[in-house]
């Protein structure tokens, strides 16, 4: 019953309001009072400042509509330069609440107004704002990790260099690396090939680098033993990388005769194609080793699976957190995350690429001690309100924005 | 006995697939329903935050997905509109994703209809609007000013039922129906976070293990995670044969085979490995 | 004909040609793959033509009101720098394309791994462990402990013994409880794929046996 | 010599992508976009590299009746029905193209997708066995939370349920962090190597 008497009102008032708009003559484009006596929804709070850290040319605009009163159906926004002169620079639909003008000069003083319509003509307008374009050179939430990412990289390139001057850096064994050597060797005794997926990223993926890196190094090692490598790819470019980079191989093991361009193939982009073409050479080739690195998704177990069943060893590696189970429970090793990227260091033994990996060590240490001291100080600081700010200054300078 | 036993660990993995491949075929040919009891889990959390909410409670709920994700999400979107109208809650629906308006039309009419809703009164549909996070702020402040009619057009003025409607803070709760981005962590970090209004969420299996994190810090109430998820609330909402529980029978079975399956194996290994201590 | 019905026995078909597979490599496997290969090849073909080619590169470079947009040469030469490669004697030539490529790549892998996957990560950890029930903090605790001994167990230039040894057991063994949680969790989604397959099968094309009877009939 | 002006190029756009994150000023906005644009491009047109070498492999397959010839024309004649129709029809709904893509390559797709279903389980019974104590924990909280994800699990305890959800939010979310902070200290130090000429491996022989 209350609503209906609340509806009831409702109605009524809707009906007075929106009968004189229905008049047959509307007034035409007056800004007058006539936009108090229809009572169209005017903007109100119109606020213009400069679009934060951008490249300039830019003016952004916000405001609220009112709420009483009868919906425009669209708005205006209206633009005047120094010299006066207005001009409409953008019609809305009705329900925006904001907009940038792209269109703004730099350095120039503009000043806004935002006008509503109805039935084509001018029924109300707001206050006027004014506001002056111009670029930035810095987006301010970044600067904490533009900080974070000088250091390191500084701190990778010092140990680099400083390998490179002789430094002996030690590198601990990892489970798997050791095993290259002995799955390729198995594959010559057994007569069979090798088969190598560097994963189904394209050649801008950190990982299928990584992976094409150790590709090289498999190639080598096939070329010395006298095996087959067979490089099915699910991208363009990563063939053609991969032939050179397999062709490198043979090369430096002295049997460039034994390099084979038709091993190394593209098949699909697909990834359920790619899946099930590489399943299709698993099966009837029936390799003695498998190495799975670089980008996986769901397509991971399909091919471990069914590597597994034709009997291979298997390397996998890839940084995607959630393959890394499933390779985990189907193949005989697994390089887990940044195990991938420090392969192509760990089996090259070459000083400058150690010393990048003591560099990556320094940065997690960086990260760990980060941690540590944030959530000692976030901790105690619920009971001692200067350390809470410490480590909210902490938790700032890893927010980016 | 023994060999059997060792026989069974070294089985061959085709008869797993048989099995895997009858306990989802057998379940549906015979529309198979099995009970599903509902622990203490995110999903029963957010029955009872929405059970506990008194009478003419406002409450919005953003359907934030598209047709791809609709098998998870359409269910738990029928059983929450549902569970909302028993709660005589003033239901206001609205979406983050274009695609989700009409979805959520089709969730909230057809629940109104069976229990005798009326649209304006008891639900309305706002519709769709772009901008994600920074819209909802805007919502902090006036919705009315995001949303100046319903999806069909219809001014705010004119619905009686969002009369005492304002702000966000007008609504007792937040459900956000969520396929991705924009979806719930908008909603958390916007809504939950700056203006204080409790939120519950439905999501897609995929996404639920990352947002399980704000459970743990109590911005969400509650969760309803993929399919599992939308059964629970069907489930204690009452709806016997609903979409998402007949889609429970063959997730089960074949659970339960694939951990029996599990559990042979290791027996089998324990066995061996005695034998192989005895030598 | 009917179109639709003959849709739903082409789909049905190659479902069960690849279904085959699970039995033995076989002819009727042999055949599915070599033409989801094939085709799908020819797709992404033309998807590249009409999705990128087209829209992000000919129509900024010739745009349909007129005009021609000479920058827009430069990564037409590129793109022709990588097709160089299938003449022998032009292969060098496509190294510079792609050290474009990874060039691109790395620069913008770079940072955005290190914010979405370092700096975010670190933030959402650095929490206070004190609040709560004894159960939360237990829980906040492990949360910490997991990560930071997680971290410790990839240290490369450190033997993995003494307290980083011991730290980086903890590290792989929260590692193994979470690659568990993570497999059982994915199994119903990976079911639920199977589950759609087989409603394929048996509700939309095993009800168009009878139909063609039927008509057959 | 010949890798000086490649490993320049790289050099160039690996910082251009780096400053235009952090500088919103011209000119590495502007750079910046057109470089990611520019790579789209460079690598969407790779694709007829590919597909070249597709159709070089398999008409050698036919010419030398290398195994399994019999089936490279089906791949052939799929590529070239595809290529053809799309050429002609595009890929407006609806469409010959349209047509094969929904009722050929999408199920085909799907199918092999579905594989999966089964490859969980096989991998599941052969790998989960309690072999040593890190092997068992990941067995146990395994089986824990394929437990809590079906109805059986609250039916023999109802604190099952909870135990998934622990394990999702702790430990899986600390492994998870711990792989992804390791994993991006990988990605910067190889992206630094890889922009300052360091590895360059991937362009082949220095001569």
């Amino acid at each position: 019953m209350k609503y209906l008497l609340a509806f009831m009102t409702v109605l009524l008032l809707s009906a007075a309001g929106a009968a004189p708009a229905d008049s047959p003559d509307p007034p035409e484009n007056v800004v007058t009072e006539a936009a108090e006596e229809f009572q169209v929804r005017r903007a109100i709070d119109l606020e213009a400042s400069d679009t934060p850290e951008d490249a300039g040319g830019s003016v952004r605009l916000t405001w609220r509509m009112e709420t009483e009163g009868i919906a425009p159906d669209s708005l205006g926004v209206l633009r005047s330069d120094p010299s006066g002169a207005e001009e409409l620079i953008k019609t809305l639909p009705e329900g925006f609440v904001m907009y940038d003008d792209d269109s703004a000069e730099d350095g120039t003083e503009y000043s806004y107004r935002i006008v509503s319509y109805l039935d084509g003509s001018t029924e109300a307008c707001s206050d006027k704002a004014e506001a002056v374009s111009s670029a930035q050179w810095i987006y301010h939430g970044r600067i904490g990790m533009m900080i974070i990412l000088i250091l390191m990289g500084a701190v990778i390139v010092y140990y680099i260099e400083s390998s490179k001057r002789g430094k002996k850096l030690y590198i601990r064994e990892i489970a798997g690396l050791t095993a290259v050597d002995d799955a390729v060797g198995r594959a010559t005794e057994m007569g069979k090939p090798v088969l190598y997926i560097p994963g189904i990223a394209d050649m801008d993926d950190i990982q299928t680098i990584a992976s094409i890196v150790i590709l090289g190094r498999v190639a080598r090692k096939t070329a010395e033993y006298g095996s087959t490598l067979l490089v099915p790819t699910s991208r363009s470019v990563v063939m053609s990388v991969a032939q050179e980079v397999v062709k490198e191989g043979y090369l430096q093991a002295g049997r460039p005769d034994a390099y084979n361009r038709e091993n190394i193939q593209y098949l699909t982009d697909d990834q359920f194609g790619y899946a099930a073409g590489v399943d299709g050479i698993m099966v009837r080739e029936k390799p003695a080793a498998i190495f799975l690195l670089g980008t996986f998704y769901a397509e991971s177990l399909i091919l471990a699976e069914t590597g597994r069943s034709v009997g291979a060893i298997q390397l996998a590696g890839t940084a995607m957190p959630s393959q890394i189970p499933f390779f985990v429970a189907a193949c005989d090793y697994t390089l887990i995350g940044e195990e991938l990227f420090a392969a192509s260091a760990y089996l090259s033994r070459e000083p400058k690429l150690l010393g990048s990996l003591k560099g990556q060590d320094a940065a997690k240490l960086f990260f760990v001690i980060l941690i540590v001291v944030g959530v000692i100080a976030a901790t105690i600081g619920d009971y001692w309100s200067p350390l809470k700010s410490f480590a909210e200054f902490l938790r700032k300078l890893v927010t980016v924005t | 006995m023994a060999g059997l036993i060792e026989k069974l660990g070294n089985m061959d993995r085709r008869i797993i697939f048989v099995l895997i491949a009858l306990s989802v075929i057998i379940p549906i040919s015979f529309n198979l329903i099995l009970p599903n009891p509902v622990g203490a889990e995110p999903s029963r959390d957010l029955f009872e935050y929405v059970d506990a909410l008194p009478e003419g409670s406002n409450v919005l709920v953003s359907f934030d997905y598209d047709p791809s994700t609709m098998p998870e999400l359409q269910p738990m979107a029928e059983a929450i509109v549902l569970h909302l109208f028993k709660r005589n809650a003033n239901v206001v629906g609205m979406a983050l994703w274009p695609q989700g308006a009409s979805l959520g039309q089709d969730a909230m009419s057809h629940m109104a209809d069976s229990l005798g809703k009326v649209q304006y009164e008891d639900w309305c549909n706002l519709g769709y609007k772009t901008g994600g996070g920074v819209m909802i702020v805007r919502l902090g402040s006036s919705i009315s000013a995001v949303f100046p009619t319903d999806k069909d057009n219809v001014p705010w003025s004119e619905i009686p039922m969002l009369r005492n409607i304002t702000d966000l803070q007008s609504f007792s709760l937040v459900i956000s129906l969520s396929a991705g981005d924009p979806g719930i962590i908008a909603w958390i970090m916007m809504a939950g976070d700056r203006f204080g209004v409790p939120i519950g969420c439905g999501c897609t299996a995929v996404s639920a293990p990352q947002l399980y994190t704000y459970l743990q810090t109590g911005q969400m109430v509650g969760m309803l995670g993929g399919l599992k998820g939308a059964a629970d609330y069907e489930t204690l909402v009452g709806i016997e044969d609903g979409q998402a529980v007949r889609g429970m029978a063959p997730q089960s079975v074949a659970h339960l085979v694939i951990m029996l399956f599990i559990v042979i194996g290791n027996v089998a290994y324990f066995s061996q490995k005695k034998k192989g201590g005895a030598r | 004909m009917n179109w639709e019905i003959l849709g739903i026995w082409l789909g049905a078909l190659v479902t069960f040609c690849l279904y085959s597979f699970l039995y033995r490599d076989n002819p009727f496997y042999k055949f599915a793959e070599h033409l989801f290969v094939g085709m799908s090849a020819g797709y992404w073909v033309i998807y590249n033509i009409e999705n990128v080619l087209i829209p992000n590169w000919w129509q900024n470079m010739v745009p349909p009101e007129g005009g021609f947009n000479w920058v827009w040469v430069i990564p037409g030469i590129f793109a022709l720098f990588m097709l160089a490669r299938i003449v022998p004697k032009t292969a060098g030539l496509s190294r510079l394309a792609l050290g474009m490529i990874i060039g691109t790549g790395a620069g913008l892998n770079m940072v955005s791994f290190f914010q979405t996957n370092a700096m975010s990560q670190v933030k959402g950890t650095i929490i206070s462990v004190a609040t709560g029930s004894a159960w939360d903090i237990f829980s906040s605790v492990v949360l910490v402990v997991g990560v930071v001994s997680g971290l410790v167990y990839f240290f490369f230039s450190k033997a993995h013994t003494g307290v980083v040894g011991k730290t980086a057991n903890v590290g792989i063994t929260i590692l193994m409880v979470a690659f568990g949680a993570s497999f059982g969790y994915t199994i119903m989604a990976r079911l639920s794929l199977l589950i759609g397959r087989s409603q394929f099968l048996l509700e939309d094309w095993l009800p168009t046996i009878p139909r063609l009877l039927g008509l057959g009939g | 010599m010949r890798l000086i002006i490649p490993l320049a190029i790289t050099f160039t756009a690996g910082i251009i992508m780096i400053l235009n994150y952090f500088i919103p000023h011209q000119p590495f906005r502007l750079l910046g976009d057109n470089l990611q644009d520019w790579y789209l491009i460079v690598a969407s047109g790779a694709i007829f590299l590919g597909a070249a070498n597709l159709m070089h492999v398999h008409f050698r397959k036919i010419r030398l009746k290398l195994k399994n010839w019999k089936y490279s024309p089906v791949t052939i004649i799929g590529f070239l029905v595809m290529f053809v129709l799309g050429l002609i029809y595009g890929v407006v709904e609806g469409k010959p193209f349209d047509y094969l893509f929904l009722n050929m390559v999408a199920p085909m797709g799907a199918t092999m997708f579905s594989l999966l279903a089964f490859f969980v389980a096989s991998a599941a019974f052969r790998a989960f066995r309690a072999s040593n104590w890190r092997a068992t924990l990941l067995l146990t909280s395994a089986f824990l939370v394929m437990l809590g994800q079906v109805p059986i699990g609250a039916m023999i305890w109802d604190k099952i349920p909870l135990a998934k959800v622990w394990l999702m939010s702790i430990p899986n979310t600390a492994g998870q962090r711990a792989v992804m902070i390791g994993a991006a200290m990988g990605v910067v130090a190889t992206s630094l190597r890889i922009i300052f000429g360091i590895e360059r491996s991937y362009l082949g022989g220095a001569d």
